[in-house]
């Protein structure tokens, strides 16, 4: 856990509206586990005063410039242009300062990750999903299940596949894929691999729809959630979000940032779950779902 | 610029407030900092003047639902709801973590009633790891129907005596910005009993999402705060001096040297920052190396003499 | 989102007023826009919901000394100190101009006693070009030793009530944010007789030069405005459109046609733009343009069906 | 007077702390008059919030890019980086859209500029004089004098030159041209061209020693002021100067904007003359000297 003073590499659009960026950011091989996330400073100016959390996609190492220097280690976040702050992002180019406070989070709990593993993922979901699938022991035996709106929200298919996971692609519109939600795929694939371990991420309904499924089918489940952040380090107390068991007489709030992102399905509360970053409906959800 | 031609090379960074002796005049600001551990992987908790703590009741507090923070231009809101561990926790699972810096530390408390807020003061008076309290007066008196302590002269007094004769530690208490005579409050709270004045809290403001048409804050309302209320802050503070003995410490929209510069100048003491700790962990190791810079190229060997210089 | 089903193709963005009639509910803060001349040759006056003047008083004022404004984050500081032609010569040399336009304009004017606000409300009261009165109660009382009309609700009351006396065009009152309770002062408005009420005008704010130590307005302190202040106005706006029965028209930050929608949601009837000129001469003509793309977008046929909106 | 949402066409340090820059602006040359000004727009974002006043140092055209388009007009300013603005400014490069308002304010008297002129500049003073040099009848018959702090703050002597226009450098460190003020200067040429009228642009105290020496020669001087300003048009009133006649009691103030920025030195107020920029101290002035 460190606030690196560091640089954009790269920064490509890889479908319309996300983009991938490449952030030199020494150390992060090491410490980053899997669905870990980042408080990225967009500029060192004040507006956007407040950083941006992302998850982390990737680490990796790329040649130095010169040949008697280290190689140069990064980390690579995939992000969708929604608002103030992304729309910035997407202008920055190679050398531009940022900052990068992180790795932040509890990332998955990864002893669970043995036999059958299904990776649900909808829009941006995928991000974290794909440090998970590298770190899983046995990849043909997982499987993710790529959701979105449309076709130009299935990102990261060929990642995966090059990883040796089995991809399902859905989308609502038909437009790629199977017709339809990721749910349903879901559903199907737990007939199939009735013992599977689920790892989910992406807009709420789906994770809702999700974890009914999981829990009806009795089917272990973790979820990495979003939420509104102002710290990222558990000292402001904006990003909550309810614990299991959480009553309006007897309320219990757990911390997105440092209990979270990922939490087991169990921890949490899921009948009257308010989410935070569903109130922000500017730019539609992470998918290009309405929410 | 006369003062530029004294050549020095250690500039004296202590004050003093209220009895107690800060290594230099910044320290962060409460529930902003959580309870110092947070930030301890980012900033070295012995470079800061104090150590403020996130706001404790007698019991520990949930806080409101979500969405509890949002962005503004060169701000946040929050509505946290004043979500803390309460004070027996506090003792037992936060404080041997702060005892083990050489770094004053001030506990921030409230209550919901003027019962509530003496008997947090007097468990707080025990305890030998607490430097200072400061008490926030911005809450919600319940007896009264929900007005607000600090926005009652004679509540606020009624309160900060109360405390006082519960605690004989150094007793900072912490203004509400929101009043049309801050002086007025802050006499009261310096005639009841406080040994120093810190503020100010965040203005109560709002933002709307206009696609959904709600709030964008679960509570409706919230505090805004940020480098957008600075100049807000400094007026209020600078009244503040104006109108009372005891020191005053400046809170609102620090991030640089030169926005502390500009409180100590009005004639803080000290001031604390907020927001900038979300926007750069290391925000207040860098201010501090920027004002001892300051100091130097500006050839003051004492940051006491830059106090309350302004010249109107 | 079921809004956005009914595909429309023309909105009504007629809005009324305390019996004036606008054509959108956008238009000028006082003191922002001149006398509507200056920004002639970068706007079309005739494109805005009104024009509203810089404030008048009975006589001339020359103002105060410089430097009189300062950029703040997000924000500007201003000391202006009420400079204006005097009622006189704006209407020998102002009003013909305003006159060539079919868009109503509102006088924004304020006195040093009361007498001294009858007088220029009865002065105003004569003008057929003058469609509505904007009175400014955020000047220092001189009477009662300079305590600002708009922080007394007593005196706020007998101001209102005495200009009331005075005309029989629509009254709009203007009131300041630096108050305790703003609906205390709202509901005093009211019941003296205004037909609407505006705010917020600018929180009082300070900033200091740290290399001279003086403050960077010559008047010590000035007035804050610009985006950093919107979410302090929307919340104002909110708690006066329900303390009141009159319209409520919002001001403080507003730039983009988002921003003017936050107060429009929380129920007011129409928003002036002030500090966003200076930063984009023609910020108003894009507003306009954009609210009624937002309400096309948003399957609205009728702005006021937007108006007071708010879930909370 | 046009708002003109533009693009920079080019950026040049030209001295250490000081650049050049092009922006594109139809209209400017028929338009422009010398000593006029625009409020520039440094970035489409709210920080900086207010536009930045700069003199127009010179109009002009450079080829279209593609030969069935007609040529590019463009506007040249001058700026020296002293705060967050012109820190911003100093980054951006061809293509970066930028917002120009202008020309503004009233310029030189140019019934005035037959015989002889004394042109005397300080720093950044010498940009609304170049302008003034173009459109001087008899280029032979004018001068200017430049001055600065050091020998980085001495610019656009071989523009002046090559209109034909005389030069006398100085520098108050003697690193380039003459030692010492620029007004010791002035005060030898008057002695050659007594009858000659001046104008004058740059720090507040060179002003007022320029001021001086013109009054008690009984010459007449044109000074072009710089004060605080928020819209540049003559609405907010935010950039008054104290009138020829001021007292406390009968205070007569007149807008920098829209009277000035240039002013016929008799018209205004110089025994107590209260000068905004003069408490901004950030950066220096804009020629080096500390104020
Ligand atoms: C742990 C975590 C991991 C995330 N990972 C990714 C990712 O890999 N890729 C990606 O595209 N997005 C991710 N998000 C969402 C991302 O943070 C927001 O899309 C982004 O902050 C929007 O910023 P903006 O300035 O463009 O939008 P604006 O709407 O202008 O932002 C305004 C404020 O709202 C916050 N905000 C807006 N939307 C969200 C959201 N959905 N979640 C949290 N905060 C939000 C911003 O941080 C900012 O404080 C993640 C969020 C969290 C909490
Ligand atoms: C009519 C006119 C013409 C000018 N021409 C030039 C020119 O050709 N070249 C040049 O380098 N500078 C010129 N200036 C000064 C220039 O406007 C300031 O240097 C610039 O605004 C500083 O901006 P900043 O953000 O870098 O500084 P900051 O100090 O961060 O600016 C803060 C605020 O102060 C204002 N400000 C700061 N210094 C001055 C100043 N000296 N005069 C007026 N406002 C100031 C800024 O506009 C801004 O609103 C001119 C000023 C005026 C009024
Ligand atoms: C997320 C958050 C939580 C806060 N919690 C408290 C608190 O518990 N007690 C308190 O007295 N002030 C609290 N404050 C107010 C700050 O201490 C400070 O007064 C205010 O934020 C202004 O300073 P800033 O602009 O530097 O942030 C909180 C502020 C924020 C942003
Ligand atoms: C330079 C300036 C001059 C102003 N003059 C007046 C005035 O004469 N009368 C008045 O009622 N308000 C005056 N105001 C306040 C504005 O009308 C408005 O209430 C305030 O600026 C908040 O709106 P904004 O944030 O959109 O600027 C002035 C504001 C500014 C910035
Ligand atoms: S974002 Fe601050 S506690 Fe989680
Ligand atoms: S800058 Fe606004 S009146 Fe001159």
């Amino acid at each position: 856990m460190k606030n690196h003073k560091t640089i954009v590499l790269s920064n490509q659009e890889i479908s319309p509206g996300y983009f991938r960026m490449r952030i030199l950011a020494p150390d992060y091989s090491r410490l980053a586990k899997p669905g870990q996330f980042v408080m990225f400073r967009v500029q060192r100016s004040l507006l956007p005063l407040l950083r941006r959390p992302f998850g982390i996609f990737r680490t990796g190492f790329m040649p130095a410039d010169c040949d008697t220097m280290p190689p140069k280690e990064f980390i690579e976040i995939i992000y969708k242009v929604v608002g103030s702050g992304t729309e910035i992002m997407q202008g920055l180019h190679y050398g531009d300062p940022v900052e990068l406070l992180g790795p932040l989070g509890s990332g998955f709990d990864l002893n669970l990750t043995s036999g059958d593993n299904i990776l649900v993922g909808g829009g941006i979901g995928l991000v974290p999903l794909y440090m998970l699938a590298e770190s899983i022991a046995d990849p043909s035996r997982a499987e993710v299940l790529i959701g979105g709106r449309s076709r130009d929200d299935i990102i990261t298919v060929t990642e995966f596949e090059r990883l040796g996971v089995k991809t399902f692609v859905s989308t609502e519109d038909g437009s790629i894929g199977d017709a339809g939600l990721v749910t349903k795929v879901l559903e199907q694939r737990l007939e199939q691999k009735p013992k599977a371990r689920v790892f989910a991420c992406g807009p709420m309904p789906m994770i809702r729809a999700v974890e009914k499924i999981c829990r009806s089918k009795g089917v272990a489940l973790q979820v990495s959630l979003e939420e509104l952040m102002a710290c990222g380090v558990g000292a402001c107390l904006g990003c909550v979000v309810k614990g299991e068991g959480h009553t309006t007489e007897r309320p219990s709030y757990l911390c997105t940032c440092t209990v979270g992102p990922v939490f087991n399905a169990s921890d949490l509360a899921w009948d009257n779950h308010d989410h935070a970053s569903g109130a922000v409906s500017y730019g539609g959800c992470e998918c290009g779902e309405k929410r | 610029m006369k003062r530029k031609e004294k050549v020095i090379k250690n500039v004296n960074m202590q004050v003093e407030i209220a009895g107690i002796t800060l290594r230099n005049p910044i320290m962060p600001a409460s529930g902003t900092f959580g309870y110092g551990e947070e930030y301890a992987p980012y900033l070295d908790l012995n470079s800061l003047g104090a150590i403020v703590t996130k706001g404790l009741s007698l019991n520990p507090k949930a806080g409101n639902n979500t969405p509890r923070v949002c962005e503004t231009v060169g701000g946040m809101l929050n509505a946290i709801g004043l979500q803390n561990v309460g004070i027996e926790q506090f003792i037992y699972q936060k404080m041997p973590f702060l005892e083990q810096f050489d770094t004053p530390v001030i506990v921030n408390f409230f209550g919901n009633t003027q019962d509530e807020y003496g008997e947090v003061a007097a468990r707080l008076d025990e305890l030998p790891g607490v430097a200072g309290l400061e008490m926030n007066i911005s809450c919600p008196n319940v007896k009264h129907g929900g007005i607000i302590f600090g926005t009652d002269p004679q509540a606020a007094f009624a309160a900060v005596a109360s405390v006082r004769k519960r605690t004989s530690k150094p007793l900072i208490v912490k203004l509400t910005p929101n009043v049309t005579d801050i002086q007025v409050t802050a006499r009261a709270a310096e005639e009841a009993g406080a040994d120093a004045i810190s503020l100010i809290n965040t203005l109560t403001g709002m933002a709307v999402d206009v696609k959904t048409r709600r709030p964008r804050l679960a509570n409706t309302i919230g505090g805004l705060s940020g480098p957008a209320i600075r100049p807000i802050a400094v007026r209020l503070v600078h009244q503040v001096v104006q109108a009372v003995k005891i020191p005053v410490i400046g809170i609102g929209g620090i991030s640089r040297a030169m926005d502390a510069l500009e409180f100590l100048i009005v004639g803080a003491k000290a001031v604390q920052v907020g927001t900038a700790n979300f926007v750069d962990p290391n925000a207040m190791a860098t201010i501090i190396t920027e004002l001892e810079n300051f100091c130097l190229e500006e050839g003051i060997d004492d940051i006491n003499d830059l106090i309350g210089t302004l010249e109107v």
